[in-house]
């Protein structure tokens, strides 16, 4: 996580061991989530979008412990990712409004965001296909002697597919410096996670790779953050992978506009009482680390912020014609 | 016949499948109680139970390869794959497996499964969500391939698939869901192998298939209004390929364009192409055209700008009139 | 197994619980490979064979559990697996040597040897790739109400391949009447386990995914049986798939020619000090079920099948003009 | 210049590419020691490390995809997948990710790698081990495909495959790899897009690769005793494919013959025709044909009727002579 761009909020309160900054990040997150809903609603972004709503803590807890020279894989839910990690809000925006000066020039939107710059090597729309790629990112960085760590994202269900054992296997083999963070929120698409696999816990998986796994609980930032921060120093001392399961769950649908009639409404009630940002909020006060106020300002600034990046996406010019075919080849 | 949408059509032919064949079983990700990702497999759990209708792990290649297995062992699957862009994701199965298994094992055993799949673009869903990579199948022997345009071929096509002793991959288009038209109630079947001449013309033939049949008919709308008499041929089946429906239409008209969604380069547009002018070259009075889409990913954003329309096929008819 | 179609043996000798059978089968198989590398030395064989010589208590320990109901699916180095479970030898020669009366019709050779009539669902040269396809046989008898148990056999190599685990992920969450045998013989093509795997035994996969893994020594076909029984029992008794790791050695090269200048011969010669045979026949002369002379005379016996099978497929006709075109579509 | 096989040229464009640049990274299964299965790779583990050599587990997809994140980082990654076969293991990793990545991040990364693979028959060697798939990587914008059919060309083209900053995807021949030829030492780039006239003639253009070059230019000795005069082009490429050579040559024929060893339905051949056809068809005296293998998987014991050769190339250009 590149360090937030709010001076106020580091100068005005203590911020122990970035505990500011971690709320910063979540609530940035579920703002710009909030704002996408909104908009997706009212027809201004095409496609489709996947929402994170609820599991702030695991984007923040992981890329707050993350350099920009540290590189990210994420999934078709990787809006949070990629902002923890410290993508810029505009060209972000940009992209999934399908603009000429989006991340990708509006070349593939919502689901393949990304961003060199910030160490973000793509949200990626195949289930599961992100992994093989980060082999080869933390493969690369140790080649060229680079302390750097990579860290790939996917589900719950994903770890059902067959890359996700062939990446283990391999990064396990070549201790290659990688943290496999598996974002548990219970469910696939329209199915739970029963309905998928007899096992629990993803984590009990990386035993038969000769890999640590690490079940923690993904509403809770601290504990995201701890775990990566072990996670990091194993990867980072040349001790391979490891694989952090973050129990967590999915508050809203699929996608956004998903009517889930697979669920019924009170179970999502019940999870929804479990909120990372809430609770961290809670804490926060509760230490008299931060006041009520105070948390409602970074909440003011951050409105202000997400509603000029929409105003920057709305007011970019669509691609020209035929860009498609200029970023197929060099 | 009763005005139904197209994915409903797909719903249909399998209610009515499993109705008469207990050994159809479903088989994919998300079909049992959500009906699928796009409704195809909606209430057939409720109608035929977790025997039948089997939810998976995301797994396509085990799913595909259960497939299979089940298939040597006498039952007819039909696998949903969610998109068609996925096939990638199982492709070994699909074409090392599946395709060569009654070849392989020299009738031993036989393959009669379903799998179907959507493909195209039109929901603006990008790269990875939106391709038709149906040459690639049509390309490997042993496999069987069929587009449907139409609700009714939706689920004539399907029926057949269903009961075809090979394994048939039913490339459905996904911005023809919504899309509604006659289907015959109760029985139909549409014959695999069968091309349909949507509309019949003497000045020029359009072999076309899939979503392309709309932009075909409209096409050949605003061009009868010059005076051109566009026969437009529905391919429906790309493998086996309906050699005679197009070589007769050819015959008829002299002229040929040939439009499909996929990229145009190698695509199967190529295929008929080659096909029409190795036989009937001298029966030409112009070129063979072709129209798909440019050679590039399908774009997020400009999705619409990229795809091929009506106004393509009109040119491209208007060229081969000129020529 | 179909029990060997020779009256002399049971006849002759006690045959406590079928050890002389299994004695018959894994001499079977290792005097059909011998053979094997004998005609293809000569280039009588068109292509490349994978024998599995020093390997045949895994085939024979599994599939002395078996009835013709049950079906296997092998893999390259299948021709042990495939005897075992009994298919004939004529057929099964004839389509190795690419005759018209091949089992196959000499479409395939081989890889890819099958026997719809003693349960041989095929021999596979995609490396990973039987196991996907055995799901759907187990689960085809068990829909179909049938008792019998469908068996893949794979490799140490193939354990890495992703559709070992989504098979196994699957097989486990459905319950399906499977037994995975792992046969793990240290070697995939030219490369020794350590460098494709980090830990040493793949059974210990199987608790990822909700499964028993149970490893036995592969080099002894009582233990090869019993672990297969117990396997066996469970998948009748509908509680679900086993994994059962053998622990075996590759004796001779990957392919039949192979000049295995990757692996010491000194290696190779320790690890064939343990011969299952050699060792299974010293158990029955010791324990009095046998003597010597017996022990030949089937050996002998065998030496006249065999060299009659080869009689037959060498004066099979080749398959006729066109055949490759017969067997595309039905 | 010195005789050389045709894999040995490989791995010397493999010692020379790595030697030149640090960063380009060989990987694959079996690839280190024994150097690989066919020998391509053999002495490179010894001469650079096992830092730059890399033995893998039996993982397709985990092996490109591998190959993949490391051209993101700026490695220069040549994977060896064993044979052409198993491509389809890890299509979704070629087609929907490596192919993609550029175009789907808007030119943020690159995927500068080489995937080198072995197709096509010869070696008896079956259904799954004997395929010429390469019409399918043509089809997909953002890859680029190129099949060597000389030792020369073997070592040319990967060294620039090496070189190029996408994704090349080289498809060796198995059958050639013991046959010989001349290859200039040192320094030897074959452009990546470029035909190669292999011999010039006036009566017909006879386009092909692989391979089916060798039985190109027999055919071409065969029908120069009956005196037609056989213009062989090589296309080395065929994405990006050398549009203008073959233009040029059916320009000077007027006849055109497509010969290739994977199936001839919805081959590259059709491309090739349909394209011609698209473009010249009032210069062609006869038909546009192709010869390909039949629409079947390539059999074990059959493999030498099954496969198309010269003689087929004779037969097809006597038929394009006497239309
Ligand atoms: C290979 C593949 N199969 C299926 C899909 C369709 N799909 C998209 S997201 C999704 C569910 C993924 O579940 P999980 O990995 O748990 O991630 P989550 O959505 O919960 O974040 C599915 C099935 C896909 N995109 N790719
Ligand atoms: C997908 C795939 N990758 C690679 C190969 C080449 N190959 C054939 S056998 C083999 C080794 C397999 O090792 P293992 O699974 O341990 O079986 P074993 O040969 O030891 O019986 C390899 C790499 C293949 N046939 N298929
Ligand atoms: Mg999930
Ligand atoms: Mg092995």
């Amino acid at each position: 996580m590149t360090k937030p761009k709010d001076p106020a909020i580091s100068a005005a309160i203590p911020n122990d061991d970035g505990l500011m900054d971690l709320h910063h990040s979540m609530l940035r997150v579920r703002l710009v989530e909030e704002k996408l809903l909104q908009v997706f609603a009212d027809g201004k972004i095409p496609g489709f979008i996947h929402v994170s709503i609820g599991q702030e803590a695991v984007a923040t807890g992981v890329c707050s412990c993350l350099t920009p020279a540290d590189t990210i894989f994420t999934t078709h839910r990787g809006h949070g990712h990629t902002l923890a990690k410290g993508m810029e809000l505009k060209p972000f925006m940009a992209e999934i409004f399908g603009r000429a000066n989006g991340a990708c020039h509006g070349n593939s939107g919502s689901m393949h965001v990304a961003s060199a710059e910030a160490g973000v090597g793509g949200a990626n729309g195949i289930v599961g296909a992100g992994l093989p790629i980060s082999l080869g990112s933390a493969f690369g960085t140790a080649f060229k002697g680079e302390d750097s760590v990579t860290v790939v994202f996917f589900g719950d269900g994903a770890s059902n597919q067959g890359t996700f054992h062939e990446s283990l296997n391999l990064a396990a083999l070549w201790n290659l410096p990688l943290v496999f963070v598996c974002e548990n929120n219970g469910w696939a698409q329209f199915s739970a996670q029963k309905a998928y696999m007899k096992i629990d816990s993803i984590a009990r998986r990386a035993d038969g790779y000769g890999m640590p796994g690490v079940l923690v609980d993904g509403d809770d930032v601290l504990k995201v953050r701890d775990g990566m921060r072990q996670a990091l120093a194993r990867a980072r001392a040349g001790d391979g992978p490891t694989l952090l399961e973050c129990k967590t769950y999915r508050w809203f649908g699929h996608y956004a506009g998903d009517p889930q009639k697979y669920r019924p409404a009170a179970n999502v009630e019940q999870a929804r009482t479990v909120d990372c940002i809430a609770n961290f909020e809670k804490f926060l006060i509760e230490q008299g680390l931060a006041g009520r106020q105070q948390l409602d300002d970074v909440d003011a600034r951050l409105r202000v912020e997400i509603d000029e990046a929409i105003a920057y996406a709305e007011a970019s010019p669509a691609a020209p014609k035929g860009q498609y075919l200029n970023d197929v080849y060099a | 016949m009763t005005e139904t949408r197209y994915i409903k059509a797909i719903n249909e032919a399998l209610h009515e499948e499993m109705t008469r064949d207990e050994n159809v079983v479903i088989i994919g990700e998300d079909v049992g109680a959500p009906g699928g990702a796009f409704g195809g497999t909606r209430g057939l759990l409720q109608a035929f139970g977790d025997k039948r209708v089997k939810d998976t792990p995301i797994s396509e290649s085990a799913i595909v390869g259960l497939a299979l297995g089940a298939a040597m062992k006498g039952l007819r699957p039909v696998v949903e794959v969610m998109f068609a862009d996925f096939l990638p994701v199982c492709m070994d199965q699909i074409v090392n497996q599946i395709a060569k298994t009654r070849f392989m094992f020299g009738g031993q055993f036989a393959a009669p499964l379903v799998i179907r799949a959507p493909g195209g673009a039109g929901l603006n869903a990008g790269p990875q969500h939106s391709q038709s990579l149906e040459a690639w199948f049509a390309h490997i022997p042993g496999l069987k391939v069929v587009m449907p345009a139409t609700p009714a071929d939706a689920k004539g096509l399907l029926k057949s698939a269903i009961r075809d002793n090979d394994p048939v991959l039913v490339l459905e288009h996904k911005a023809l869901y919504a899309s509604s038209g006659d289907v015959p109630a109760g029985e139909y079947l549409v014959p695999i192998g069968k091309a349909d001449v949507r509309r019949t013309g003497k000045h020029v033939t359009i072999v076309t298939l899939s979503r392309m049949v709309l932009d075909s008919l409209e096409a050949a709308e605003t061009l009868a209004a010059q005076g051109i008499d566009v026969e437009v041929i529905d391919l429906r089946s790309i493998s086996p390929l309906d050699r005679q429906a197009i070589f007769s239409s050819v015959e008829k008209t002299s002229r040929l364009v040939i439009a499909h969604e996929a990229v145009k380069s190698f695509g199967i547009g190529a295929e008929i192409s080659a096909m029409v002018s190795e036989e009937m070259i001298d029966v030409l009075d112009a070129p063979i055209l072709r129209v798909g889409a440019p050679f590039s990913p399908v774009p997020f954003s400009q999705e619409r700008e990229y795809l091929p329309n009506a106004a393509d096929i009109v040119r491209a008819v208007e060229k081969v009139m000129n020529y």
